[in-house]
C-alpha cells in the first residue's frame, strides 16, 4: 500500500475537470478585463490528474479510516452512533441543498419550517425556552452562551462578574471558551465519587462568579446528582449555570436541563441527533437558554406569523453573529429527520439503550479494568488501565493500538484528566449486544497479551505508532518536492 | 424502534449481567424531583416512507438554485459542482469516521488533510493552512485574534467597510468581550482608499482585515494596503476567494501575513448557507499560533511515511485555558470536498473558472448597464460580481424578476444605507449568455413597464 | 481529451518503445479503403456543466412517478426504496467490477451473490437460485428453454393468457427458431380456468406456464393448475410477484417446478423499464440445467470458507455450442440491490408491504367501484393491481386524469381486444390514502363532467 | 476479517426498514381480503438485522473487490474502462430513474429524444443504418441478430439455411447464440496468423450457410484484414455476416463494421461506451443491421414525427420481442452520455488511445512473455506463459493470481483457447503510461520469482486458490444452518 500523495502522482498537462467553451462574446484578453497588477503570473500550483486518477487515489485513501459504517467505534464523549442513510438522501434534495442563503423568505418557506420546527424540538427536549441555531459547533455553541451571559451581566450592571468555574473533568473546550469570552477560569475539583466537590465550589463561589459550566451527566459518565444543589448554589450568588450538552444522549425524554436548573445549554446535533462526523466535522452547536436571557441570542432567529415564518433580525438587545448566514443547516436538517423518525418514544428510548447498552459494557469488563468510579454509568464510563500499567506495564496507549487489529477503533483515551490512564467508552444505543460482547472479548484477551508485543501494537494496520515528537518538532504541513522524503 | 437493536431477549440478559432488575433502575442518580413525568411534546415517529414524502413536501416548497436562475452571490456562490466531489466524500469511510485522534485507523482523513494544507498553502502564497474553521466569517475572527496575539500590546484591529458585513457583524461580537476595538473604515468608493488608512492606522493597530475581492465583488488595493499595513508593523489579514485565484495574484505574493476565505465555492453545496469551510493560512513563523487542527508528516516506528494530527498543545483539549483557540469539531468533510474539487480541476481548470466568471460576470455588466436609467455603482475592476444603481425600488424590482424565475441580485439596502438603490449581481460559470440575456431583457421589460406605469 | 491521460511525451515515449513513428502506423493492418475518411457524423464534444444542463432539460420534459401520482403496473412498480440500496449498491467496489472471474478479488460479490441465491431459495421455496437473468420476460423463455431440456421429446408449451403479454411475446420469438409450440390458453375471466387446462395438456406437453398474481393482478387457481400439470408428467413453471410473497403461498410450497419473476419490485428503479432483475429459482434435481451464473460455497487452499462462480459446464464460455444458455453479462448489480432490499425488510419487513399493498388495492378498487358506472372487470381476488371497466373511452379519460397528476393505469385495450374499455389500477405502499380519493375524485368528476357533456 | 452471511449474524426481532402504519380503513383481517388457501403459513425466511447490521456487512463486503475505480483490472474482450461519475449522477435524476416503462408517449418526450438520438449515433458509428436498442446483453444482441437473420431466411423461402460459422477464436457466447436461434455450429480454423483462414472458410460456405459470425478486430487482437474478401465471400453465397462487438473499442471513428461489410453488429454499451459492469452486469446489446433487415427487428422502435417521438410498434415483419419494456435505459444513458462527453474527436481518440496502451504493453512485455501472434495488436492482445509453463512450471495461472497480490486484477486467462497458457490483456485508454509500466514491471517480476512461490499466490488477499473441484462435485448454492459449515 503506497502512500503517494496526489502532487507525487501529478503529472503536467493532465486534468479531470473541463470547462465549457466562453459563450459570451470574447472580445478582449483579461489583462483588459482586470488591469495587470492584479494578475497572478501564474496558475497556483494544483495537482494535474486524470478522473481516474483522482478517483482511485480518494477511493483507496479512504479505505485506510475507521468509520462507523465499517466498525464499532467506542470514542467515548463523541457518541459515534449510526448515520442513517436517508438523511444523506433527503439532505441531497434540491429543493434543500441547492437555496442561497441570502434569497428572500418567501422563496424558502419550506426550508424555515423546519428550522423553525427544529427550534421548538430543541427547546422542548432541553425544557429551555429560547433558542439560537447559529453555533457551527458545541465548542460555538459554548462561546456564544458565553457571550450571551456577558451582555446580560453588562445589561444588568455587573461587569464585575469576570469568573468562569469549571470542574476539573470539564471538556477542554469549556475554559478555552471562557477565556475567548473574557473571562477568567477557576478550576473546581472533583470529589472522590468523581462528582463536584460542593465545598470547593461553595468557596469559589462570590460576586465575580458570572457563569459555572457543567457537563451533565459529567465525562466519567456519572449523572451529577447534587445539580439541584449547584444550581440553586450559582442562582442565589447571582451566576449562571451552562450545561455542556455533549452528553445529552443519556437524558433524551428523562430530563431537562430548563427541569434540573441550567440557564443556557448546547447541543451537538451531529452527535446526539446523528449527523455524519465527517472525518471532523462538520457539526451543528445550537443554544437554548432561559427567558432572560433570549434578548442576547444571536440573530436571526426564525419566527412564525400565521402561516407564514422568517428571520428576525430586529433584536435590539442581540450579541450579533458568531459567523456568516444562518448556521449548519445541513447537520440541523439531519438532526430534524432523526428527531421526526424517531419521536418522543423513540428519543426517550435512545436514552435508555445507550445506558443500557453502555452499563451492560461495564458489566462486561469491570472484573477486568478499573472503573474507579463505580460499577454503574449513564451512557459512557471512564475505565482505566492504571492496574495493568502497574503490574504488566501495558498502558491504555498500547490497548487502543491494540484494539485497532481487531477492527475496532479505540475509546477516548487519556481523558477525562481526573483518571489516570483513563479509557472513556461510549458504546451509543446503536450497537448490539452480540458486538458488546465481542468487544469486551477482545479487551479482556488484550489484558492477557504480553507486553512487549502489546507496546508494539498495531501489528496489522497500514501504519503503527507514528513519531509524533518528530511531527511536532520538525513541522512538515504541506508537500513540497522537498518535504517528501523527510 | 429504529436503529436500536436491543431484542427483549438482548434486554434480560443485559440486565442480568449488570445486576439490575430494570433500565428504569440505571437512571436511579436522575433524582425523581427532576425527571420528566410526560413524554416529550415533538410529533410521533415517521418511518423513511413517510419522512422522505414530508421531507420532499417542504423540499418543494423553496426556489432552489437549480428551479430558478441564480445571480446571488455575497459569500456564497452557484458553482459547479463535477460529480467526482459527491461521489467520493459520500464513501461511508469518510463521512462517517471522526476525528483522526488514532493515526492508524485514519490515515485517509489524515492523508487528505494534508493534501488539503499543501492545496491552501499553494493556493494562497503562504507557508501552513490549517486543516478548516468553521466558516469564512468566524474565521475572520479568528485570524483576528491570532493577529493580537501575535502582536501583543496592540488593540486596535482596523477593517474595511467593504469586508462582508457578516464577517464585520462576526468580529464585533468577539471582540466586544476581549480587549480590543474594532474601528470600521468606510468605503464609500467601493473598496478601501489607502489614504483612508494612512490616516486610521497608528502604533496600537494589531491588524488590518481587508477582503479581495470585496463584498461588493470589485477589487482592493491590495498590496498598497499591505505596504501601509506592514509600515506600521501590524499584521496584514486578507478574506479572498478562491475561485478568484484562477487570475488574480495570490493573498502571500502581494503581501498577506494571515489568509482566510469562506471555501464555499471549492464543492460545497448551496445548501441555505452552511455547513461551509473556512480557510486559513499564515506565514511559517505563526505556525505555533494558528487555531485548529494541523496535520503533519512524519514516519512510523518501521520508517514509513505518515500522517498524524500535530502542534495539538495549541489545542483546547491538551491547553484547556491557554490554547490558541476554543476550536474542536472543524469542517473535515468539506476541506476534504475542496481537496477533491481543487484536484479535479487542476491548475489550468480553476483558471479557467475563474476566467468564464470574470468574463460572464463583464458581460453581464455591459448587457445591464446598456439598459436605460442603470449604471455600475462603483467605478472599479471586479472579479465576478458586481453592483449596479437601478432606476426603481429595489425590492420590488427583485420579486418581480424572481416571479419570472430569476434570482436577480442582492439588496445592497439591506446591510448599507446608503445603498438602497443598488443591486450586487454575481455570475458564475454556470450561467450561460442566454442566462444573462434573459435576465437583462426581463429588468429592461419591467423598467419599462414600470416607467409606463409612472407616466400614466 | 475526456478521461484520456496520455500527454504528447507520453506518446512520444510510448510510440518509441512499440517502434512505429506514430499512432496511424499502428492502425495499418486495417485496409485504407475500409478507413472512414471523415469524422463520425454525431455532436461535438459537451463538457460536464454542458451535458447535466442539457440532461436536466431532456428530465424536465418527464413527467416522471415522484411528481405524478402513479397507480401504473403491468411489470412495473412504484414500490419504495429504503436509501441504503442506493448507499451500498453505489459503493466503487461493486458497481464498478466485472463478473467476479477470480475468486479471491471478488469475494464482495460472490458472497453477496449467494446471499441473494439463500434469498431467492427462501423466498420461493425452491432450492436452487442463479444469479440473475436479464428480466422477467425472458426469464420465461429461458425457463421454458429449460424445461424443454428437461423433458426432451415432448414439443408443446401451454401458456396463459393472463401471463404478462410481454412475456409471452418474448416467448413467442425465442421459440420461433427451436422445434416447439407455444398454445396461450384464453382467460376471458381474468384467470386459467384449470377445466381449459385439462382440456389443453396432453403428453407432448413440455411445460405450463403461469403467472400468479397474474397480468390482471388477480389470482390464479396456481395450486390446481400445478397438480394438472404434474399429473400430465409436465413442468411448471410459476412467474410470481417477488412483493406478493410477503403473504402468498410460496411457488414451490404450491408445487412450482421452476419460478421466475421480475424482480424490479426489489429495490430497482422504475428506469423506464430496465435494466431490470430476472430471477429465477428452481428445484434441486435440475441444478445442472439452470442458466446463468452460480455462485457456491467452498473452501480455499487454508480450509477457509468462501466463494466462487461455480457448475460453470452449463455455460458458454466453457461448453460453447452445448450450453444450456447464451446468457454471459447478467444483472449482477441488481441482484445486490434485491439482496440489500430483502435484508433491509426482513420478512416482517416484506409482509407489511405486502399487507399494505392489498390493503390500499382493495381499498382502491371499493373507491373506484363506487363511482357509478365503474365496475371490477374480474370477480376474482386480486393482491395490489385490479381491472376496472369505466364508462368512457379509456385514453381520453387517462390524458385527463394524466394532466391532473394522475398516471392512473393501464389500457388494457392495448393487449387485449376483448378489453378496450378497461384500465389496469396497480397500489403500492407507496400511495396514500389521500392518493387513491383523489384519483377517485378526479375519475368522477371527468365521469360527471363527461356525462353532463353528453346530455346537452 | 469474518466472512460471516448476513444470515448468520440475523437475529429474531431485529430490523431494518419500517413501513407506516395502515392510511386507509382496515376493515377486515387479511384472509377475508384473500381467500385463506393463497396465502402462506410463515413469513419467507429472510435475515433479520438492523440498519447498521446492513450497512455494515455489505460495506465491509465491498471492500473484498477489487474494481475500476480502486485497481487496474486489464480484463481482455471486457473493457474495464473508467465510469464516469457524472453518468451515475445524471442517471439518477427523478425524472430518468421515475419513468414507468409503460407511460404514454406524450409524458416521457425527453426520455424517447434520447432514445432516439442514440439510435442515430450508433448506427452512424457501426455504418449500419437500421437498429434495436432492445438486447439486454452482447449475447442478447448476437441472439436477436439471428433470430433476424432467421427471419430473413423464411422470409425469402431459404430455410434451409440452418449453418451458423463461428472461428475457432470466437465467444463462446457466439456458438451458444447459435444453437439457441436454431441453427447448427460449423467451425472456421484460424490461420498461423492467427486470422480466418480462408480455405477453410471457403469450404463450409454452401447455400446451408446463414451467417457468419465474426469478431472484429478478434479475441487475438488482430484486426482480420481480409474481412473484406471473408464478406464478399458470404454474400456471394447468400448469406449475412454478424460481426460481435466486443471489441468496438479499437475502431471508434477508424472503420465501421458496414463499411467493411457487416451486415449485423451489436454493441456492448456497457463497454465500448462504459456503463459501470456491476459485478457481472447489467449490459446493453443494441444491434444494428443492414435495411434489408430492418423490418424483422424487435419492436418498438423510436421514430421522430415532427417535434415529436413516439414508440413504433406496428412492424408487421417485426421478430416481435426479445424482452419486456424497452431495453435496458439506464446503461443507454450512461452510453449517451459518453458518447455526447466526446464527440466524434473524443471517440477516435478512445480507440487512438486503446491501441497505444495495448501496443505499449505489449512491447514492454513481449520480451519476457511469448505474444504468439505478433508483436502488434489493436486494443488488447494475447500473451501466454507457455514458455514459463515448460521451463519453470509457472502456469498462466500462477501469473494470474500472483498479480491479486500486487494490486492488479488478473487478464482473461486461458481464453481464447487457439492459444495455450493464454493471458488476453486489455488496459483501455483510460490508464496512463505510469500504471502501465507499473504493471509491466510486475509481471516481469513474477516471471523471474519462484515457482513454488507462485503455485501459492496470492499471499496477500482474504482467501487463496479456491477449491472449485470440490465447488461444482458438491454443489452449495444457497446458505441453509446445515450448509455453513460445509
Amino acid at each position: 500500500q503506497s502512500t503517494e500523495l496526489i502532487y507525487e502522482i501529478s503529472k503536467p498537462g493532465r486534468r479531470a475537470h473541463r470547462l465549457p467553451p466562453c459563450d459570451v462574446p470574447v472580445t478582449e484578453p483579461v489583462d483588459q478585463l482586470v488591469p495587470p497588477q492584479y494578475l497572478a503570473k501564474n496558475a497556483p500550483p494544483l495537482p494535474e490528474v486524470a478522473e481516474i486518477d483522482l478517483v482511485r487515489h480518494f477511493n483507496n485513501l479512504s479505505t485506510r479510516n475507521m468509520s462507523i459504517d465499517t466498525n464499532f467505534y467506542p470514542l467515548g464523549s463523541c457518541t459515534m452512533k449510526y448515520n442513517p442513510k436517508r438523511h444523506e438522501r433527503i439532505a441531497a434534495m434540491p429543493g434543500l441543498a441547492g437555496l442561497h442563503p441570502l434569497q428572500d423568505d418567501d422563496t424558502v418557506q419550506g426550508m424555515l419550517e423546519i428550522l423553525f420546527e427544529m427550534q421548538e424540538f430543541l427547546t422542548e427536549i432541553s425544557g429551555l425556552p429560547a433558542i439560537s441555531l447559529q453555533p457551527a459547533a458545541g465548542a460555538h455553541g459554548e462561546l456564544t452562551a458565553l457571550y450571551v451571559a456577558a451582555a446580560y451581566f453588562r445589561d444588568i450592571g455587573q461587569t464585575q462578574r469576570k469568573r468562569v468555574l469549571v470542574p476539573d473533568s470539564a471538556h477542554g473546550t469549556n475554559p478555552a471558551s471562557a477565556v475567548l469570552a473574557g473571562f477568567e477560569v477557576v478550576t473546581v475539583k472533583s470529589d472522590s465519587r468523581g462528582l463536584v466537590d460542593l465545598n470547593d465550589l461553595k468557596s469559589k463561589i462570590d460576586d465575580r462568579a458570572a457563569v459555572f459550566m457543567i457537563t451533565n451527566p459529567n465525562t466519567l459518565g456519572l449523572f451529577e446528582s447534587q445539580i439541584r444543589t449547584i444550581t440553586d448554589l450559582m442562582h442565589e450568588a447571582g451566576g449562571l449555570v451552562y450545561l455542556d450538552g455533549a452528553n445529552m444522549n443519556a437524558i433524551l425524554g428523562i430530563t431537562r436541563p430548563g427541569d434540573f436548573g441550567a440557564d443556557m445549554q448546547h447541543y451537538n446535533v451531529h452527535k446526539t441527533f446523528t449527523g455524519p462526523h465527517g472525518g471532523g466535522g462538520p457539526g451543528s452547536g445550537p443554544i437554548t437558554v432561559r427567558d432572560f436571557l433570549a434578548p442576547y441570542l444571536p440573530t436571526p432567529i426564525v419566527v412564525k406569523e400565521g402561516d407564514r415564518f422568517r428571520l428576525d433580525f430586529n433584536r435590539p438587545k442581540s450579541i450579533g453573529r458568531v459567523r456568516s448566514f444562518f448556521g449548519n443547516v445541513g447537520i440541523l436538517l439531519r438532526g430534524y429527520c432523526y428527531i421526526r423518525t424517531l419521536g418522543p418514544d423513540g428519543l426517550k428510548a435512545v436514552s435508555e439503550n445507550a445506558v443500557l447498552n453502555a452499563n451492560y459494557l461495564l458489566s462486561r469488563l469491570k472484573d477486568v479494568y478499573d472503573v474507579p468510579h463505580g460499577d454503574r454509568c449513564m451512557h459512557e464510563f471512564v475505565a482505566s488501565a492504571r492496574k495493568l500499567r502497574r503490574e504488566k506495564k501495558i498502558s491504555t496507549m498500547d490497548i487502543a493500538k491494540r484494539l485497532l487489529d481487531f477492527g475496532y477503533h479505540a475509546p477516548t483515551v487519556y481523558f477525562p484528566l481526573v483518571v489516570p490512564e483513563a479509557m472513556m467508552i461510549e458504546p451509543t444505543e446503536t450497537e448490539s449486544k452480540e458486538t458488546l460482547d465481542a468487544f469486551a472479548d477482545t479487551l479482556i484477551r488484550i489484558a492477557s497479551e504480553e507486553a512487549d508485543f502489546l507496546h508494539a501494537a498495531p501489528h496489522t494496520m497500514i501504519i503503527s505508532r507514528p513519531d509524533e515528537v518528530k511531527a511536532a518538532r520538525e513541522p512538515v504541513l504541506a508537500w513540497t518536492p522537498q518535504s517528501a522524503g523527510k | 424502534m429504529s436503529y436500536l437493536l436491543n431484542t427483549p431477549e438482548d434486554k434480560d440478559a443485559m440486565l442480568a449481567s449488570i445486576g439490575v432488575k430494570s433500565i428504569e433502575e440505571l437512571f436511579a442518580p436522575i433524582p425523581a424531583e427532576l425527571r420528566m413525568h410526560r413524554p416529550l411534546n415533538i410529533p410521533p415517529a415517521m418511518t423513511e416512507i413517510e419522512l422522505t414524502s414530508h421531507l420532499a413536501a417542504l423540499a418543494d416548497r423553496n426556489q432552489a438554485a437549480g428551479s430558478a436562475i441564480c445571480f446571488l452571490g455575497g459569500g456564497a456562490y452557484d458553482h459547479f459542482i463535477p460529480s467526482v466531489v459527491d461521489a467520493i466524500s459520500g464513501r461511508s469511510e469518510y463521512y462517517t469516521a471522526y476525528t483522526p485522534y488514532q493515526a492508524e485507523a485514519s490515515q485517509g482523513s489524515l492523508q487528505a488533510f494534508y493534501e488539503y494544507q499543501t492545496m491552501m498553502a499553494n493556493l494562497t502564497g503562504l507557508e501552513v493552512s490549517n486543516a478548516s474553521l468553521y466558516e469564512g466569517g468566524s474565521a475572520v475572527a479568528e485570524a483576528v485574534l491570532m493577529a493580537t496575539n501575535l502582536v501583543e500590546g496592540r488593540k486596535k484591529v482596523l477593517i474595511a467597510g467593504s469586508v462582508h458585513p457578516e464577517y464585520r457583524k462576526t468580529l464585533q461580537t468577539y471582540a466586544a468581550t476581549l480587549d480590543m476595538t474594532v474601528q470600521t473604515l468606510p468605503t464609500p468608493e467601493g473598496f478601501l482608499n489607502p489614504d483612508d488608512l494612512k490616516a486610521a492606522i497608528d502604533s496600537q493597530t494589531a491588524c488590518v482585515v481587508l477582503q479581495h475581492p470585496n463584498f461588493f465583488g470589485t477589487l482592493e488595493e491590495a498590496r498598497t494596503i499591505g505596504e501601509i499595513t506592514k509600515a506600521a508593523g501590524a499584521i496584514f489579514i486578507v478574506s479572498f476567494d478562491p475561485i478568484s485565484l484562477g487570475l488574480l495574484e495570490r493573498p502571500g505574493d502581494y503581501g498577506a501575513d494571515i489568509a482566510i476565505a469562506e471555501g464555499q465555492s471549492l464543492g460545497t453545496p448551496l445548501g441555505y448557507g452552511g455547513p461551509y469551510l473556512g480557510i486559513m493560512t499564515c506565514r511559517n513563523e505563526y505556525v505555533r499560533k494558528i487555531p485548529g487542527r494541523l496535520v503533519g508528516q512524519t514516519v512510523d516506528r518501521t520508517g514509513k511515511r505518515c500522517w498524524v494530527l500535530t502542534l495539538q498543545t495549541r489545542e483546547q483539549h491538551i491547553r484547556r485555558d491557554k490554547a490558541t483557540s476554543n476550536i474542536c469539531t472543524n469542517q473535515g468533510l468539506f476541506a476534504l470536498r475542496a481537496a477533491i474539487y481543487l484536484t479535479a480541476l487542476g491548475p489550468q481548470g480553476l483558471k479557467e473558472t475563474a476566467e468564464l466568471c470574470l468574463r460572464k460576470a463583464t458581460y453581464a455588466a455591459r448587457q445591464l448597464t446598456a439598459i436605460p436609467g442603470i449604471s455600475l455603482r462603483f467605478n472599479r475592476p471586479f472579479f465576478k460580481e458586481f453592483s449596479i444603481r437601478v432606476p426603481a425600488k429595489v425590492e420590488p424590482l427583485l420579486i418581480t424578476l424572481r416571479e419570472q424565475g430569476y434570482l436577480a441580485g442582492l439588496n445592497l439596502g439591506r446591510w448599507y444605507p446608503n445603498l438602497t438603490d443598488s443591486i450586487s449581481v454575481a455570475v458564475t460559470e454556470k450561467r450561460t449568455k442566454a442566462d444573462i440575456d434573459g435576465l437583462a431583457q426581463a429588468i429592461k421589460h419591467r423598467l419599462e413597464s414600470g416607467a409606463l406605469a409612472a407616466s400614466l
